[in-house]
């Protein structure tokens, strides 16, 4: 991890606390911050979906998520990036998936966070559950082989 | 004896989060027949997903120890 | 203003409270919030920055404002967008804009929180000062011809 | 009598946040004139400024009525 650059990586079982994780980017010499925050949503097309529930292979979750914050640290020249993902039960509305960056530039500071959330859904070994309204469960598995970009 | 590691959708087909297979040490292939052919169900998922030996990804050549910890690692859906 | 959005804009005096922001777009149909945060950096090139003194047309700057946010609504499909911008002197490391965009998916989001930032920097009336560390004031007109790109 | 209020660097060159002319009505490109030819030190930014009439960005050909509030609208540079 390059010592210059702030923030960190995690998994939690709680709510994520997004002003921790903005904190834990901030830099002087950060013009730009960006956070994302990935959210429950209600409707998906017709699905009506009352929570999501993820699991992760944590060791490997985790070390994937410090490569993916460390690339993304020297590919974007950022001051600082940090990475949270919740596991367990997630409500409508409450947030799964939090990255924070921050950069000396606003460009490069939405690309990488763009791409931290590109490559969390394409390499790092979490799922999500699906829970509809009516009780149904369904483990979301893309059809898309899988490509084994995330090897080292 | 191989302990395999089952998360997701293929713990839930598979009715089970771990496998102990009898393995004397064979390639990353050969212990994905043996798992497909001890449980069916999670066939069809499993050709669509990685191996990890310990916690690094293998490649269907690679080689698994007698007293390997694998991990399946089905396609992802964090975020 | 469309009634079924969330967020509003404004102008203010003292710190900005992006957590009040990031709540006011809140809506159960969002999958991607996105904030944006532009802070005062320390360094610019050479130049060390000590603190930015803004100011406004208000009224044509939250007029401006709130076109731009609901044009940013209407072409990215949001669910909620929220604009505030400080005014008077902002020291470094502090936040002097602040955007929150709210959609379905992540790509609106981000894009929308983009393009927001593009057109505030572009055409709407508001001005910083410069003043470095050894006392040197500096209020910033970009010499690009004014576009005429705000007016109606 | 038109009031012209002036913003950041222009305010600063000016002197002063507020001009007050006589005016009996004209084109913006007239009251320009009137404005860079009362405060010369202002006149090489208010050509790369924008002119609004009442909260209304104008046209240079667009009429100043004679009670007219108008603000000068040097480049901007929020965000």
């Amino acid at each position: 991890m390059d010592a210059r650059s702030k923030g960190e990586v995690s998994l939690v079982d709680g709510a994520i606390d997004h002003a921790a994780l903005l904190a834990s980017v901030a830099a002087p010499d950060a013009g730009a911050t960006v956070l994302f925050l990935g959210t429950t949503r209600r409707h998906t097309g017709d699905v009506v979906t009352e929570r999501l529930e993820y699991e992760a292979h944590q060791p490997m979750a985790v070390r994937e998520l410090a490569r993916l914050r460390n690339e993304a640290v020297s590919r974007f020249s950022l001051a600082g990036c940090g990475i949270v993902h919740r596991l367990g039960v997630v409500g409508v509305g409450e947030t799964s998936v939090a990255v924070a960056t921050a950069a000396a530039h606003r460009r490069e500071a939405f690309a990488a966070a763009e791409w931290v959330m590109e490559e969390i859904k394409r390499s790092v070994p979490i799922w999500k559950c699906d829970e509809s309204a009516v009780g149904d469960r369904r483990w979301v598995h893309p059809e898309a082989v899988f490509d084994g970009g995330a090897a080292p | 004896m191989v302990v395999v590691n089952l998360f997701a959708g293929m713990a839930e087909s598979a009715g089970t989060r771990r496998l102990d297979l009898e393995w004397t040490g064979g390639s990353v292939a050969d212990l994905r027949r043996r798992i497909g052919d001890r449980i069916p169900a999670i066939a069809e998922l499993l050709a669509r997903s990685a191996v990890a030996v310990g916690t690094s990804y293998a490649a269907d050549t690679d080689h698994v120890p007698g007293d390997a910890d694998v991990a399946i690692i089905p396609p992802v859906s964090g975020g």
